[in-house]
């Protein structure tokens, strides 16, 4: 093994001179900073900092106020964001909080008599209650008891199920159902997990959290973006739309979907999924968002590089650090 | 008073010692089982005591855990809340025991008692058995809260259950304490003071000063750790209210 | 001369007592019946877990096998069955050990008697439901072919062979454990001298056998939890 | 080896060169593991430690702490084997470090807001690297510099350091010097404090001191060890401040 | 894994309301102790403490062993602290539970590290014996302040045990049993003492001895063990609620006067005990025979 001997480094810049006094930090500009979700400043506020003490604002998450104190100071590194009169500290990264409406993906972790626990990468495990799946069999079909004894039927522990956060409970735990087609069980693909939404550099909230990209050689591949940070790239199955009634359609669906089994995936698809994997670790580890959009413009650079500088089927490193650079120029 | 019948472990009872009743059926307390046809063993070293009126048997002793019998008040604290029940402690390191959540006075499906874990309730068993989870209730019959419910501020002293039962003898129709303890009686005539007594050992005292209550509190455990007779306590309770 | 026994010495446990014979001085807890783990569940009855911790030192495999001995004479006084899915916990603290070197075998038998005292004292005061009363001894057989009763340490040290023995109020031997040389004549003659002093230690004051005024054959045991009995209703006296 | 002490009362420098309130070298980075939830990596001189936190996620079953509602902090430290001079390895069952353990998550449960994170657990991993003084503070500002990465909210920077005096306790010597910062070897000779302040105003948080010392000099030392405290937390300010913007600069492009 | 059972909300509230009148529940002042009582057995080197109803046994006991090879010339001295459901069914057996592992750290640092007993006296031949003395402590009733209570125990027995006496000839060493000859008392340096202190309401109310319930309650502690000559040996304060440095020092000061206290407390009690066992002036023959 080589050693190196790295060079002396600069002895710490004395502290005495650098207090501890909010006086002399960076002076926000509260009023100045526009109100709103999308904007908020650009200085790093840092825990224990007094963000203000004037009383006319009223403290949101992020921040604390002593008993005796009428100042809002952080509790966490981040952002100051303005909503009205509300301020708020959007961390620079957090654990992905559950918010009714997410999609998230997930995995089962226990079995309970009527419900599964379900890990979404948040704070507490989720629900998902037998009701608040499609049975197989039609919507309209009435939950029995046979059911509730066939539970692992639907869903046993480990496996993988994209789901709609229904609900959320006092603790902050979540709620999930997956009354949808467009929901349920996963299968034919690949899981990474990334950082979620927490304000860090991972899966944003978009328009679209499932879209499907034509890949160069493997076929159509469904990329599904959980908001939770968990993602899900699989082969594209063409849904059989055949000349049958829509009751008929909802059966030959409900009889697939809680299958655990593989479809045969081809060399080239299995390629091109990991490909694109490849290309979400070169975004997260770039500092990029996740989204449809950012997603593309990596994977075409990437076949781009191909071209240009030889196939390689390891995403990182110096590659990772072009398909960024590209995808930062403008795709 | 008689001399006292004093049985060890595995002792019968003596069957003139049976109460004389009319009634066919005896009563048997704790300590004491019944093995077919017609023998009662003791189960642990005790004093036989009989009530000839209630046609009923049982021992008496000192020490040990609380058991759990149907009709019993307690004092439960909340350990944590289920979908329908509380799970309450009556003692440490024993098994919860349920109290519905509809078991309150003017409780209905929308508007249950809001207790969190740590609270305590004064409540009736109205369920023990040595195969199923005891149960609790905060009502009577007759939908009446009668004094039971939640236990709000105030102090819970801890005393062995044995004085517990002492404490909630009541008097006979002279006047006299049936269970041989007047601090609570004494106390009463000079500082206004709620209370509340579980069989499972604890005493639930709330004053308007927090001195009051410790002073209370206080007299009560050591009359019992100390074995206090009526006139030490009188005494006691005396030399309390002086200082205070 | 008999044991010395101090009843509820402790606060925390619901029953406890000390014992101290001239050999061995235990303090015995008893928590119960409370919640049993899963894994030592049994369904119908209830668990009795027996600790024993030396004077000085943890514990090894001797006090294991004596803790094995001890439970099994429990688990036929206690009525497990009335508290099934519950656990019985008794822990029990050696304080004093004879001084002399003893053979490990003699040492581990002379010192069951006082644990199991001790237990069963703490069992009563911890009002756990039992099904009858229990006493134990030890005899020592001198290398004379004599037996002695409750011996001394250096009896004990002397001795070929030392017996334990545990008997219930009807005579129902509970426990026998022996080390040392010995034929089985001798044994039954250890045995019957050891079922004498048991039932003396409980014998009804009235019988004749007080009589006698043998001072040795005082029944302690019947005594001291009779006393226990009265002293929990006192109260009752003064009004 | 005793260490020489004598040079010191000549030139007012120690074996390393400091003077005596002097820290070494302070480097820290954040989110150095992309698996973790929060990570960072820490040295103070020649004592490395990098530090993952998980959660808050879910209590494990089985903990039956049933009454508690918020958030329970827990703590893994692991020393390699080569961290030190000696090989030792240490199990899992040292006393020491499980004390450690609970030192820096009593310290922990303290500052962070548990309360917004019924039933559940984070668990600080400690791996350290490297050890050459100051073990116990350096994980505490390790342990800092991560859960601010994983945005568990807090009430303040949570810092830590060591002061030592000269002199050992044979020698009741009245003149003796505070030292801020010790190496292992002074902390070997010497006794000394570990001191975590969590606040502005000097509000003491976690104090444990392991050698026998004159009561008299104790306050030098704990002011010292304020004043050193004082300037970990404006370094690992500076750590955080410098993490933030490269983030953001990231991000606005 | 069974734990001590919170105490209810009421408890807590109460308490807390009381001690801001400064009344505590025992009606004992903020800095008061529960009454102590110290009491020898009849061997040499059990000591029995009762604070309240806390109480702690500890035994000494001692063997010859070969040394450590590090360390030559050092006899080895261990403090076993091995806590049983007798003191609370909380503990449980094999489990090394968080109570155990700080009282046996605290007891290490307080006893141990600061050179309470001088090892270097234990060592019969360089490197080929000496002396193992083993501390074991015996909770058996737990109502709070067990390391203060511990302590008190391990430091009365250490000063009350005597280990056999030993005769070296040449290569040969021979150890006197109790009977054969009088024992020697263990060579102690100095004698610490643990006091803990209890703080609540953001460390503005401070109270030592604390019970259980107290215990349960507080929001921090410090543990400060100290010798009469004011030498601090060992500060504990794990994280907890944050106090304030100066009031830590300011704690120093009143835990040096209650260490006076139980340094004069043990020392009254030792006299009284090696005066009961010296009937007829018995010890000091056997002695005076040692010493020649």
């Amino acid at each position: 093994m080589a050693i190196t001997i790295l060079a002396p480094a600069p002895p710490p810049a004395p502290a005495h001179n650098r207090r501890v006094s909010t006086d002399d930090e960076d002076d926000l500009d509260i009023d100045d900073l526009p109100s709103g979700h999308a904007t908020h400043s650009t200085n790093i506020i840092t825990p224990g900092q007094t963000v203000t003490d004037d009383v006319q604002w009223m403290r949101g998450h992020g921040t604390f106020a002593e008993a005796d104190s009428t100042a809002i100071r952080s509790t966490l590194a981040g952002t100051l964001q303005k909503t009205n009169k509300l301020l708020s500290i959007v961390p620079l990264r957090a654990r992905y909080t559950p918010e009714i409406g997410d999609l998230v993906i997930g995995r089962i972790v226990e079995v309970q008599s009527r419900r599964w626990k379900v890990d979404v990468a948040a704070p507490l495990l989720a629900n998902l209650l037998l009701s608040s799946i499609n049975l197989p069999g039609g919507i309209l079909r009435k939950r029995t008891s046979v059911d509730e004894l066939n539970i692992r039927s639907f869903f046993g522990e480990g496996e993988l199920l994209v789901a709609e956060v229904q609900s959320l409970f006092q603790d902050g735990s979540a709620s999930l159902h997956t009354r949808s087609l467009k929901y349920g069980k996963l299968r034919n693909g690949y899981f990474m997990a990334v950082s979620g939404m927490g304000g860090g550099s991972g899966v944003v909230r978009a328009k679209r959290q499932i879209f499907t990209m034509q890949t160069a050689r493997g076929g159509e591949v469904d990329v599904l973006l959980g908001v939770n940070g968990y993602i899900w790239i699989a082969k594209h199955v063409e849904e059989e739309q055949e000349t049958v009634g829509i009751n008929r359609l909802e059966e030959t669906a409900s009889a697939k979907m809680y299958s655990s089994q593989n479809d045969e995936i081809s060399l080239e698809t299995r390629r091109e999924i990991s490909k694109i994997a490849g290309c979400i670790r070169a975004l997260v580890d770039g500092g990029v968002k996740v989204e449809e959009e950012r997603i593309r413009w990596a994977y075409d650079a990437n076949l781009e590089l191909d071209e240009t500088e030889g196939e390689t089927e390891y995403l990182g490193g110096e590659r990772g650090k072009a398909i960024v650079e590209i995808v930062l120029g403008g795709g | 008073m008689a001399t006292m019948t004093t049985l060890l472990p595995g002792e019968d009872v003596p069957s003139s010692q049976f109460p004389k009743s009319k009634k066919g059926t005896l009563t048997l307390g704790p300590g004491l089982r019944h093995v077919p046809p017609s023998t009662i063993l003791a189960t642990t070293a005790g004093s036989l005591q009989v009530d000839h009126k209630k046609s009923a048997l049982w021992l008496e002793f000192e020490n040990g855990r609380y058991q759990p019998a149907v009709g019993d008040l307690v004092i439960a604290q909340v350990h944590h809340t289920g979908s329908d029940h509380f799970f309450c402690s009556l003692t440490p390191h024993t098994p919860h025991a349920l109290l519905g959540q509809l078991a309150f006075e003017g409780a209905s499906k929308k508007t249950r008692p809001n207790l969190k874990s740590g609270d305590i309730v004064y409540g009736r068993i109205t369920k023990a058995s040595k195969w199923e989870d005891t149960e609790l209730e905060c009502i009577n019959p007759s939908g009446k809260a009668d004094g039971m419910g939640q236990l709000k501020e105030g102090m819970l002293f801890h005393v062995s259950h044995a004085f517990a039962r002492r404490l909630m003898m009541g008097t006979d129709k002279s006047g006299h304490s049936k269970g041989a303890v007047v601090i609570l009686e004494e106390m009463g005539e000079k500082i206004r003071f709620e209370v509340a007594v579980g069989r499972n050992g604890k005493v639930w005292i709330n004053s308007s000063s927090v001195k009051e209550t410790v002073m209370i509190g206080r007299l009560l455990t050591t009359a019992d750790e100390e074995h206090w007779d009526v006139e030490q306590q009188k005494k006691a309770v005396k030399k309390a209210l002086q200082d205070a | 001369m008999g044991p010395e026994i101090i009843h509820h010495p402790l606060v925390r446990a619901d029953g406890s007592a000390t014992y101290s014979s001239s050999l061995f001085s235990v303090t015995a807890a008893v928590n119960g019946p409370i919640e049993v783990q899963r894994r030592d569940e049994l369904p119908e009855e209830a668990a009795i877990e027996v600790n024993i911790r030396p004077s000085s030192g943890v514990g090894g495999p001797r006090e294991r096998w004596l803790e094995s001995v001890v439970s099994g004479v429990l688990r036929s006084v206690l009525l497990v069955h009335m508290n099934p899915r519950t656990l019985i916990q008794i822990t029990l603290q050696v304080t004093k050990e004879p001084s002399l070197k003893l053979r490990r075998s003699v040492k581990d038998i002379a010192a069951l008697p006082s644990l199991l005292h001790a237990s069963f004292l703490a069992v009563a005061d911890g009002g756990l439901p039992l099904a009858t009363t229990m006493s134990a001894s030890l005899v020592a057989v001198a290398e004379t072919g004599e037996t002695v009763l409750e011996p001394s340490e250096k009896e004990l040290a002397k001795s070929r062979s030392a017996h334990a023995f545990s008997f219930n109020t009807h005579g129902d031997l509970l426990l026998d454990e022996s080390a040392g040389e010995f034929d089985s004549q001798m044994w039954e003659s250890v045995c019957q001298l050891a079922a004498k002093a048991c039932a003396d230690t409980v014998q009804r004051g009235e019988d004749e056998a007080m009589g006698n005024g043998a001072a040795e054959k005082l029944p302690w045991l019947r005594l001291e939890l009779e006393d226990r009995a009265r002293e929990g209703s006192a109260w009752r006296e003064t009004t | 080896m005793p260490l020489d002490t004598s040079t010191y009362s000549l030139a007012h420098l120690r074996v390393d060169g400091r003077r005596w309130n002097e820290l070494r070298r302070v480097h820290g980075q954040i989110s150095t593991q992309a698996a973790a939830d929060g990570s960072s990596y820490f040295e103070m001189g020649n004592t490395k430690i990098i530090c993952t936190i998980a959660g808050p996620q879910e209590q494990r079953r089985g903990g039956n702490s049933g009454q508690s509602h918020d958030a329970k902090v827990e703590v893994e430290i692991g020393i390699a084997g080569f961290s030190g001079v000696d090989r030792k390895r240490r199990g899992r069952n040292d006393k020491r470090i499980q004390e450690m353990q609970h030192a820096i998550a009593s310290a922990f449960t303290h500052t962070l807001f548990t309360h917004l994170y019924p039933h559940s657990t984070i668990t600080i991993h400690l791996h350290v690297l490297s050890q050459d003084g100051a073990l116990l503070a350096a994980c505490i500002n390790a342990a800092t510099l991560a859960l601010i990465d994983a945005g568990i909210p807090m009430s303040d920077y949570t810092a830590a350091c060591t002061t030592g005096s000269t002199a050992s306790y044979a020698s009741n010597d009245e003149a003796a010097d505070p030292l801020l910062d010790l190496n292992s070897m002074e902390e070997q000779e010497l006794p000394f404090l570990t001191l975590g302040t969590s606040g502005g105003d000097d509000q003491v948080s976690l104090l444990i001191m392991e050698t026998r010392v004159q009561a008299t000099r104790l306050e030098a030392m704990v002011s010292v060890g304020l004043d050193g405290c004082r300037q970990i937390r404006s370094l690992l300010d500076g750590i955080v401040r410098a993490h933030g913007k490269k983030v953001l600069e990231a991000r606005v492009t | 894994m069974p734990r001590e059972a919170d105490p209810s909300t009421n408890e807590q509230a109460f308490l807390l309301s009381a001690l801001r009148e400064n009344i505590r529940l025992d009606g004992r002042a903020l800095d008061a102790y529960r009454p102590i009582s110290l009491s020898f057995g009849e061997d040499y080197g059990t000591a029995d403490v009762r604070i309240g109803k806390t109480r702690v046994r500890a035994t000494i006991s001692a063997d010859v062993v070969t040394p450590f090879v590090d360390r030559k010339f050092d006899g080895v001295f261990t403090i076993s602290t091995e806590l049983s459901p007798m003191a609370s069914p909380a503990f449980e057996v094999g489990r090394q539970d968080q109570t155990e592992i700080l009282l046996s750290r605290i007891l290490e640092k307080t006893v141990r590290r600061s050179g309470a007993l001088d090892t270097e006296s234990l060592c019969i031949v360089a490197g080929q014996k000496c002396f193992h003395i083993r501390a074991d402590i015996h909770v058996m009733d737990h109502d709070g302040n067990l390391v203060d209570a511990s302590c008190l125990a391990l430091i009365a027995a250490l000063l009350h045990f005597r280990r056999p006496d030993v005769e070296i000839k040449g290569e040969e060493v021979t150890v006197f049993s109790v009977r054969e000859r009088e024992p020697v008392k263990l060579a102690m340096q100095h004698q610490p003492f643990c006091v803990t202190t209890s703080c609540y309401e953001e460390g503005t109310i401070l109270l030592h001895d604390a019970t259980l319930l107290e215990e349960q309650c507080r929001e921090g502690d410090v543990l400060i063990s100290m010798n009469k000559f004011g030498e601090i040996c060992q500060i504990a304060k794990y994280g907890g609620a944050p106090m304030d440095g100066l009031s830590i020092l300011t704690c120093t000061n009143t835990v040096l006067e209650r260490v006076k206290i139980f340094d004069q407390l043990v020392k009254d009690r030792i006299a009284e005990d090696e005066k009961r066992r010296d009937v007829g002036g018995l010890i000091a023959e056997l002695s005076a025979e040692n010493d020649r």
